[in-house]
């Protein structure tokens, strides 16, 4: 099939990424390619990506689940002779393509816009604020607010049934934007690559190896052995943080207690655990785009930033919630409590179906379709 | 005058008896010679058996003219007797010389000369195809003929000769100066030397008008020319091997409007005096293309017969490849 | 076995013999039986040296020059392909096949083709057997 | 004469990274003065990317002329043609003050781009304008480097009948040319063709061959340069050793040899190699215990010929003087060992070209047989007849060429070198297995893509990408590349890896540069006074470059550069004079030339 | 007559010959032959202690005879000869076998290699004994110049041969001169002026006092011989001057190549679709449109036009890569929005700056897409309506593999470099050999490429190879140095083996005369016999064989010599089919 060329491509792809070098200077030795530990027949890049942009071949870009499969170790950029810097190109793609699959729109507003993606945060935040203090019975009780009644009692003030219901509402929506998204990315990835046709029980016998590898990162893994701790974190974090939302959504009247329990309790047990996980973690990543250490944190994108922070705000909130929550610091308490949902809520909203959070669910989904291809593609050729 | 007389012989091989005739025209001057030579065997002219030549010792006679080629066990048998009798051995006109015009049967066989000569000629009646035979049983005994060769051979490709007096016949003057020169004792030439000629080829002589013009757009034969005796048979269009031949004729034929055909053969720094025309004729010829140099080749229809008239035994390739030869 | 012929071969200094070295630094591989004698120009092949040749009982004779039109003096290759039907002429009359004469043009830049050549006309003259004259002259009397 | 123009002047942004560039508020304002200059523009301030801004001003200013100054104007140049042209002007009159051009380069040549600006403004050629003073010249002449550029630039003076003096470092001219094996296209055997040349300079009446030398020194001025050269203790006498080579047997220190790249061990008394110029021997004094520890000196003892060896003797210094000096110092070659990815020095088999060209030369450690490297008692991996065969061999290109961490220029001669080598390893292997991973196949010369082409139908897998690493894996070696016209990723097996090691200048480049007062460029190689039209004068007057030194190629570029090098010597040589350096001009001599010449025009 | 006393040495050349011929036993039959006094195997014969063992032999051993056998004459011919020099021997009682070029690298069989060997060798030992001594002569060297083409090399070449002070004739077919440079706007890679820089080397040209300038003007033929030329300089308008010099430098330059035969793109039927050199004439001209005066949005440039394909040239052109980058960082300049699309094969930018030029050009938003030169030509076709631009280009990219459409308003077509029509007739007129692409041919590739085989003249430039500016450049500056050399020294020395009438045999019969291509042979009406001019003469030897009396030998290639060669090879065959 014949393709036109679209010029254009590579400035709108430009928007997605940062002013760091220029992909028009690569000249296709097929270095990163082959330092790439993870690439293998079927699956070739970043090369390939640099010559789909270069060409414009938009098409080609969007049917692709290469750049998922992509970890950043930066070896390629590293490595690159004429500094084309081709890992931040499959960073960049992460984000273009992120807006590719958001039928909204508003994920490319996100990647392209800082200030409407400030905006939008704000004024979620406020939303959360207002909705906050109509449907909780803060600031209501004198009691209440003072915790004269004797202890934080944070169900009086946030029953978990309103929030609960506010985590499921909440919830279902960023599930559906998110499910589309991934029904979009679906198609994109297999529904429009006319070269493979797969076969409905690919989708069967391919879901193990996606679940495995959501949990252990092996794939991760398999990258540079210089990124060792960084993939043990980035997974500690991961799991961390799934731990943590689970409890939130599926266990907040077990999660979300007024009576404090003793330290050894898995309630609390496995707060503390997922909470040094999720803060460690966003530490170390913190640290290291600042610190510019490694190849894949030397260039910030403001939204790798925004998630980074917004986790921070919403894990550090967590952490004084708790704090003043066991210490009996009722206000504080209370006060913090808002704050953290004004950071968590729009953390959760914009980051899960249009910004970084998504490539919690895309990676995984990306590996899958792409193995269900692989398996696909296998069949066809033993035919 | 007390030094002894000269013995001489004459003997023809395969030859048409001209160049004995030649001697023969040496008229008067024969008287000269035969005050300083006696002829000790001549076979046109004298009745000396071959038993008194074989009777004679070794070195005997003092010089030989052998003309003609060597066609037959005769020859040979001849030629190698008078070589071993002789001090000086001359190859005597060019039967002897390179084959001559008998050489030209060289181009056949012997099995195709019988043939054409006891059957098929028109003269012949030979009703019990009877053919020649080296064995012959009459009531007189066993008669025994000499073996016709297949080949016919220069002399030098027998016997090893000292000199070469090439003609057909030779000049009698050439042949006068060689005696004189022979009974005054003068310095004679190298072995192996032609003699009786000129080191140059004929056109030295030849006083037809010569330029460089020599390009050949058609080959002609003499009759097809209007020949205005004066311009050079090459630029006419006319074979004349005269570039290729040695002088010393006094260009008898082209005096007489004829194109020289070569008898006197080459000088001595061409081998193979017929390649040497061809080369200087394939330079002559006006054309570039395969198909056109073909064209006018095509009008030499006998090459061989053209540029080894009277070599062709004593040529390079010395005959035709024949089956069964 | 097939017959192993030897064939001496006339070859210009400018174009053929420097095809021939190319066909060499190249290391393009062709026949062995061919032994090459250098001349400056194929026009300096005198029709002696072939019937040399043949008298001497070589099996194949082959005469390389530039093409035409590319002679380094001109014209010489031109006054070698006359020489050279002439000659394919009389050797014929005498009973030599023609193919074991051979005219060929090899320019400077084709040693492949001088090797093809080689095959080819090894191959040709072998199939032709001994020469014909070297039996010749075994059987002279 | 032509009637007046206005002319505006545009500064291009010159900087590109570097500090010491000409100083351009210095030239605008000497321009300023210049008459008919109505404007100056500064790139910082003036919309480049926008033409009718520009057509608006050459309108508004009644601009009829724009001179354009900088290192590359041209880069820009079109912009003011098509401005120039939709204003109705001749676009003709847009000229170029490219200060790189005539070497104008750092701060001190400032006045040198002042004087190429003002040339482009008055409408004179600055070559005409700029012609430097002559001096008496010297009939001698100073080759530096006995490589193939230095050996046919001695040859072609010394033909024309004038004195040449060849210096050269090592104890043999040749230089790397005598290190191949066959060149590439004709594979023509490089001894075959050298040897001849190297043969004709030792016997040339006019060349005072000096090998083992370095040139020390260099005063004096163009036409009449003072050489100080420093004469290597050689410690065998060269009018008397016969060549014998007994010395050598007897010598007990082992060191390798640089000829073979290190693949073979000489002795501390050797000769480079058979076929040396002079075929004399010489002693490593770094090498040689007795010149270090005063122990040994058997090869004294062992010289059949009487105070032929002296072990005391002492470097010397000799002075000579010359009109001209030819440079031709050559290069060397990358160290592969820098790009860690590729594992050369901690993989035995992976090597560079030049030790595979010693390798597959007949005179190198294997006889010419291709084989792999093998362990001997003492750990060292060798070279040796008994190796094993490679049954496949990868070529890498591009190593340390093209790459912005190493060079990043293209070193020229890579891509055809590594086809000829893969030409041999298939000609002495024809079963092995041969890839060739490049970029770009550089095959441009005459010859060049025939050859290219050939190699690929004699079944070497000619890949293109580049390799990224090469590891050891089951004994043998793996190695990763894209096959992207294959779309494919091969990791592939392999017996030995040779990578194409680019060519760098040589580590002294800087240090004869300093010495010569000549000018090098940013990768290093010595720079031309013109790129174009004279690649072989320097900014100096008097100096001439040949061959590798004034940038990669290939033999025949070499050798065609070092005539013309040559040329310009013979010229000084048969005028008798010496051009002094365009350096020396002042400003108002030009200025003023340029003045006459434009009352001319 | 003297003794012959033949010394044989025969090379192994390393492993070369070794390998495929059986030296040792060759060696030790060659001592067999008659005249044969020594005969000895060597490493390396061609090095300085293989020529001291010929030297020393020939002095021990009184030999006045040498063979060797190792590679072509064509490579060692001359050392040798410069060794019985040496050695006090004439340097023609020397004869070389080929056993290199034309045996041991040519063949498997190591036996047969070998007999071919030992046959070879017994020729050239047959024939060496009849090997006369030649001295050689040397002529004066006019020192006038004669330059053809007033290109950029023509005039660098002119302008160093005149600044010594020397005479040039500089003669030009067009009206003006700088050649190709005239017509550029800019040379890649630093986008220097071209106009600049060939405006100075005119000037200068015009202005000397050394150069004789004939524009408009061509030559026929050119007689004579190194040192001493001679020609007539046929003018457009008629008048024609006669000229004599010592040395010719042919710098006729090159065409481009005409792309109408393409097919695929369709040029000469598509307007927009240009050649290099058309479109170079726009950015003279300051304004890049297409035919009907539009500004182009999308430019492509196809590289590799009539080079690198068997239908066209199967050479590289050497420059379009480089000069392509240039052309698209002009448009990049006069249509900073346009979309330029490079189609290249591989990139070609092998020359100082030219790296660094590619990876800036790369900067300056260019597409570039890789196409298959050789098989697979991408193919330009008129758009529809909807497309939005004039043309497309349906190309094959081997980078993604994919089948692409690339827009196009404008296609510039970067044609490669051939040989000039007239070539042929020039190598003629002086007497030089042409490679197959009509180019003219070095004396030696890597070491000589300047030089012809011709003495006396010189190329340089595009009619050579095709080149870049710096390297024809230095090709004829090269020349000029050769040239400067041998005018320096005075003289030179010519050809030895020329052909030589014997007056003892010329009948006179003129056939010799015409068949002469340099006119070298005249009659002598006095004498009646021919004369050879034995500077003219090159030693063809056509008018050896042509001589039907076989007066004129040719030195050194006497009748005699190659008849006893013909001898020494079938010697040796039948000796085999003996033992056989």
């Amino acid at each position: 099939m014949k393709e036109r060329i679209d010029p254009n491509l590579y400035n709108d792809l430009e928007k997605f990424g940062i002013d760091v070098g220029n992909w028009n200077e690569c000249y296709h030795c097929g270095n990163c390619t082959a330092t790439c530990p993870l690439t293998e027949k079927g699956s070739l890049f970043p090369r390939k990506e640099i010559r789909f942009l270069q060409l414009g071949l938009k098409n080609e870009l969007a049917t692709s689940a290469e750049p998922w499969l992509c970890y950043y170790c930066g070896d390629c950029s590293k490595k690159c002779p004429r500094d084309a810097n081709p890992g931040e190109l499959m960073m960049s793609l992460r984000r273009y393509l992120t807006s590719i699959y958001d039928w909204t729109g508003l994920a490319k507003r996100i990647y392209t816009s800082k200030i409407f993606e400030i905006a939008t945060i704000l004024v979620i935040s406020l939303i959360v604020m207002v909705l906050y203090l109509n449907f909780t019975f803060f600031p209501s009780g004198e009691g209440a607010w003072t915790g004269n009644d004797g202890g934080v009692l944070i169900n009086k003030i946030a029953p978990w049934k309103r929030i609960h219901f506010g985590d499921w509402l909440m919830a279902g929506t960023l599930a559906f934007f998110l499910i589309t998204n991934i029904f979009n990315m679906w198609l994109n990835i297999i529904v429009k690559d006319k070269s493979v046709k797969v076969p409905f029980i690919a989708y069967f016998t391919e879901v193990f190896s996606v679940v495995i590898n959501f949990f252990t990162q092996k794939r991760f893994n398999k990258c540079d052995n210089d990124n060792k701790p960084y993939w043990v974190i980035h997974l500690f974090l991961m799991l961390s943080y799934v731990m943590l939302f689970t409890m939130i959504v599926f266990f907040l009247q077990w999660f979300q207690t007024d009576s404090v329990h003793p330290v050894w309790h898995p309630q609390r047990l496995l707060g503390y655990i997922s909470t040094i996980g999720l803060f460690v973690g966003i530490i170390y990543f913190i640290n290291n785009r600042i610190k510019k250490a490694k190849e894949n944190s030397k260039y910030s994108h403001y939204t790798d930033w925004t998630f980074l922070v917004m986790l921070f705000l919403t894990t550090l909130t967590g952490i004084l919630l708790h704090f003043f929550r066991i210490n009996g610091m009722a206000q504080a308490t209370y006060i913090t409590y808002l704050i953290h949902l004004m950071c968590l809520v729009p953390m959760l909203t914009i980051e899960v179906p249009f910004s970084k959070w998504s490539h919690l669910a895309y990676r995984p989904f990306a590996i899958y379709f792409a193995n269900v291809k692989k398996s696909a593609l296998k069949k066809q050729v033993k035919l | 005058m007390d030094k002894p007389k000269l013995k001489l012989a004459v003997y023809w091989g395969a030859a048409c008896g001209g160049c004995c005739v030649s001697v023969l025209d040496v008229h008067e001057a024969l008287f000269t010679v035969l005050e300083h030579a006696d002829l000790v065997f001549w076979p046109i002219a004298l009745d000396i058996k071959y038993k008194d030549v074989e009777a004679m010792p070794d070195g005997h006679i003092d010089l030989t003219l052998f003309n003609g080629a060597v066609r037959n066990s005769e020859n040979e048998h001849i030629a190698k007797l008078l070589r071993k009798k002789s001090k000086i051995l001359v190859a005597y006109g060019s039967c002897a010389h390179m084959g001559g015009i008998p050489g030209l049967a060289n181009l056949t066989i012997k099995a195709k000369i019988f043939k054409r000569a006891y059957f098929e000629s028109e003269s012949t009646i030979n009703p019990d195809n009877v053919l020649p035979q080296t064995h012959y049983k009459v009531t007189e005994g066993e008669l025994e003929l000499p073996k016709f060769y297949n080949d016919v051979r220069p002399l030098d490709q027998v016997v090893d000769v000292d000199y070469y007096l090439p003609g057909c016949p030779p000049q009698t003057e050439r042949l006068v100066e060689v005696f004189l020169a022979i009974v005054t004792g003068a310095q004679l030439p190298p072995k192996g030397s032609v003699i009786g000629v000129k080191e140059k080829s004929l056109c030295e002589e030849c006083e037809r008008k010569k330029t460089e013009n020599k390009l050949i757009k058609k080959f002609n034969r003499p009759w097809q020319i209007q020949d205005d005796g004066e311009t050079c048979f090459l630029e006419q269009g006319v074979i004349c091997m005269g570039p290729a031949t040695r002088s010393g004729c006094g260009w008898r034929c082209i005096k007489g409007n004829a194109p020289c055909r070569g008898c006197y053969g080459p000088t001595s720094e061409a081998k193979d005096p017929g390649a040497k025309m061809m080369s200087a004729i394939g330079t002559m010829i006006d054309a570039k293309e395969p198909e056109e140099i073909n064209q006018i080749i095509e009008q030499i229809e006998d090459p061989a017969g053209t540029f080894y008239r009277f070599s062709l035994p004593g040529s390079m390739l010395r005959r035709k490849i024949c089956k069964n030869t | 076995m097939s017959y192993k012929p030897t064939i001496v071969a006339f070859l210009c200094n400018w174009c053929s013999y420097t095809g021939a070295d190319l066909a060499g630094t190249s290391r393009i591989k062709y026949a062995p039986n061919i032994r090459v004698i250098r001349i400056m120009c194929s026009g300096r092949v005198d029709p002696t040296f072939v019937l040399k040749s043949l008298r001497e009982g070589a099996d194949g004779v082959l005469i390389c020059g530039c093409h035409p039109g590319d002679c380094h003096y001109h014209e010489g290759n031109y006054k070698c392909l006359r020489r050279y039907h002439l000659l394919q002429k009389y050797i014929q009359q005498m009973g030599i096949p023609k193919d074991r004469l051979r005219l060929e043009w090899i320019s400077a830049s084709e040693g492949k083709q001088f090797a093809q050549l080689v095959d080819e006309f090894t191959e040709s003259v072998a199939k032709l057997g001994k020469s014909e004259i070297r039996q010749v002259m075994e059987t002279l009397t | 004469m032509s009637e007046k123009k206005l002319t505006a002047v545009f500064f291009c942004d010159t900087r590109n990274g570097q500090t010491d560039t000409v100083d351009i508020p210095a030239i605008a304002e000497y321009v300023k003065k210049i008459p008919d200059v109505a404007v100056i523009w500064d790139s910082k301030t003036f919309p480049t990317s926008y033409i009718n801004k520009i057509v608006r001003k050459i309108k508004s200013g009644n601009i009829k002329r724009i001179v354009i100054a900088g290192d590359m104007p041209g880069l820009v140049k079109n912009t003011f043609t098509k401005a120039m042209y939709l204003c109705g002007n001749n676009p003709k009159d847009v000229i170029l003050a490219s200060f790189k051009e005539y070497g104008a380069v750092t701060k001190a040549d400032t006045e040198c781009a002042k004087a190429i600006t003002a040339c482009s403004v008055l409408g004179i050629p600055f070559e005409l304008a700029a012609v430097p003073d002559e001096n008496p010249g010297h009939p001698e002449t100073l080759v530096i480097g006995g490589g193939i550029a230095g050996i046919q630039a001695s040859l072609e003076i010394a033909d024309s009948g004038n004195k040449v003096y060849l210096v050269e470092r090592t104890g043999t001219i040749g230089g790397h040319m005598a290190m191949f094996d066959k060149t590439f296209p004709t594979l023509d055997c490089a001894a075959c063709i050298l040897t001849p040349k190297m043969v004709e300079v030792g016997q040339h009446q006019n060349i005072e061959l000096m090998t083992y030398c370095e040139v020390k020194n260099i005063s004096g001025e163009p036409g009449n340069y003072k050489v100080k050269i420093l004469k290597k203790a050689r410690f065998v006498n060269l009018a008397t050793c016969i060549g014998c080579g007994i010395c050598v047997e007897k010598c007990p220190t082992l060191v390798p040899s640089e000829f073979d790249s290190k693949t073979t061990m000489r002795k501390a008394v050797y000769i480079p190699f058979p076929q040396a110029v002079p075929n004399k021997y010489l002693i490593d004094a770094e090498n040689c215990r007795y010149v270090k520890e005063k122990k040994c000196g058997v090869c004294v003892k062992a010289c059949p010929v009487n105070l032929c060896i002296n072990l005391e003797e002492k470097d010397e210094e000799v002075e000579i003087t010359v009109g001209n000096i030819i440079v031709a110092t050559g290069f060397k070659i990358f160290d592969a060992a820098k790009m860690e990815q590729y594992g050369y020095g901690k993989f035995p088999n992976v090597v560079t070209s030049l030790e595979f060209e010693r390798l597959v030369n007949a005179s190198g450690p294997t006889e010419g047989k291709i084989k792999l490297k093998t362990q001997n008692k003492k750990g060292n991996w060798l070279f040796t007849k008994e190796g094993k065969e490679p049954q496949s061999i990868a070529l890498i290109h591009c190593i340390g060429s093209r790459d912005i961490h190493y060079n990043k220029y293209c070193s020229r001669v890579c891509c055809m070198y590594s086809l000829k080598l893969a030409h041999l390893v298939k000609e002495k292997l024809p079963e092995s297995q041969v890839y060739e991973f490049f970029i770009d196949m550089r095959a441009f010369g005459k010859g060049y893509e025939e050859f290219y082409k050939r190699i690929e139908h004699e079944g070497v897998h000619i890949i293109r990408g580049r390799t990224a690493q090469i590891e050891e894996k089951d004994g043998q070696l793996l190695l990763r590349s894209e096959d992207m016209l294959n779309d494919d990723i091969l990791e592939q097996k392999i017996d030995m890896a040779i990578l194409a090691v680019g060519l760098e200048p040589r580590e002294d480049a800087d240090a004869i540069s300093k010495m010569l007062g000549i000018s090098r460029t940013e990768d290093g190689w010595f720079m031309e006074a013109n790129s174009n039209s004279d690649t072989v004068t320097t900014s100096k007057g008097g100096i001439s470059i040949a061959g590798v030194c004034q940038g990669p190629k290939d033999i025949p570029d070499a050798v065609a550069q070092a005539s013309a090098a040559a040329a310009r010597v013979i010229q000084s040589i048969i005028t008798g004079k010496v051009k002094k350096s365009i350096k020396n001009l002042q400003l108002e001599n030009i200025e003023s030339k340029a003045k006459q010449l434009s009352n001319v025009i | 007559m003297e003794e012959k006393r033949i010394g044989v040495y025969i090379c192994w050349c390393g492993t070369n010959i070794s390998l495929m011929v059986d030296v040792e036993t060759v060696a030790k039959e060659m001592a067999k032959l008659p005249n044969v006094v020594i005969s000895k195997d060597y490493k390396y014969v061609c090095s300085d202690p293989g020529q001291d063992i010929i030297i020393k032999d020939i002095k021990e051993h009184n030999l006045n005879r040498i063979v060797v056998a190792s590679c072509s004459p064509r490579m060692h011919e001359l050392t040798f000869r410069k060794t019985l020099v040496k050695a006090g021997l004439n340097p023609y009682y020397f004869e070389m076998a080929n056993i290199r070029e034309q045996d041991s690298w040519v063949h498997t069989d190591r036996v047969e290699a070998t007999k071919k060997a030992k046959a070879l060798i017994a020729a050239a030992i047959n024939r060496v004994s009849f090997h006369e001594a030649l001295d050689s002569r040397s002529v004066e060297i006019n020192p006038a110049t004669f330059i053809i083409g007033g290109g950029i090399s023509g005039l660098s070449a002119a302008l160093e041969i005149a600044d010594s002070g020397k005479k040039v004739f500089l003669i030009e077919r067009s009206g003006r001169m700088g050649g190709h440079v005239a017509d550029f706007d800019l040379t890649f890679p630093y986008m220097y002026s071209a106009q600049q820089m060939i405006t100075p080397l005119i000037q200068r040209v015009k202005s000397h006092q050394n150069i004789e300038l004939f524009l408009n003007s061509e030559i026929k033929e050119i007689f004579g011989y190194i040192g001493n030329f001679e020609s007539t300089i046929h003018s457009k308008d008629g008048k024609e001057t006669a000229v004599k010099f010592g040395n010719v430098i042919i710098a006729t330059g090159l065409k481009t190549f005409d792309p109408s035969n393409i097919e695929n793109y369709g040029y000469g039927k598509l307007p927009d679709v240009i050649t290099s050199f058309e479109f170079e004439k726009m950015l003279l001209n300051g304004i890049i449109k297409t035919k009907d005066g539009k500004e182009p949005k999308n430019i492509a440039i196809i590289h590799c036009v009539g080079s690198r394909n068997k239908n066209y040239h199967e050479y590289c052109s050497r420059t379009c890569c480089m000069t392509a980058l240039k052309y698209a960082n002009q448009i990049r300049c006069e249509l900073p929005k346009a979309n330029i699309f490079d189609i290249y094969a591989d990139m070609r930018s092998f020359g100082k700056g030219c790296e660094e030029f590619y990876t800036l050009s790369s900067r300056r938003n260019i597409k570039f897409l890789m196409f298959d030169q050789e098989n697979d030509l991408p193919k330009i076709v008129s758009a529809n309506s909807g497309d939005n631009c004039d043309m497309l280009i349906e190309i094959n990219e081997k980078l993604t593999g994919k089948t692409i459409e690339v827009p196009a308003d404008m296609v510039i077509l970067m044609v490669g470099m051939e040989a000039r029509e007239n070539a042929k007739e020039i190598a003629h007129a002086v007497g030089i050999s042409m490679c197959g692409n009509s180019f003219y041919i070095e004396r030696h590739p890597k070491l000589d490429p300047v030089a012809t085989t011709t003495n006396g003249v010189y190329i340089a430039g595009g009619c050579q190879a095709p080149k870049e500016i710096p390297d024809s450049v230095a090709q004829a500056k090269a020349a000029a140095a050769r040239i400067l050399a041998t005018i320096a020294k005075g003289s030179v020395e010519v050809e030895v083996t020329t052909a030589c009438v014997n007056e003892d045999f010329c009948c006179g019969c003129q056939t010799c005369i015409k068949v002469c291509p340099y006119t070298a042979i005249s009659f002598d009406a006095e004498k009646k016999v021919s004369v050879v001019n034995e500077v003219l003469c090159k030693g063809c030897g056509t008018c050896g064989s042509g001589c039907p009396t076989g007066a004129i030998k040719c030195k050194h290639f006497t009748d005699m010599q190659i008849l006893s060669q013909i001898e020494g090879i079938m010697k040796i065959s039948h000796l085999e089919l003996q033992e056989a």
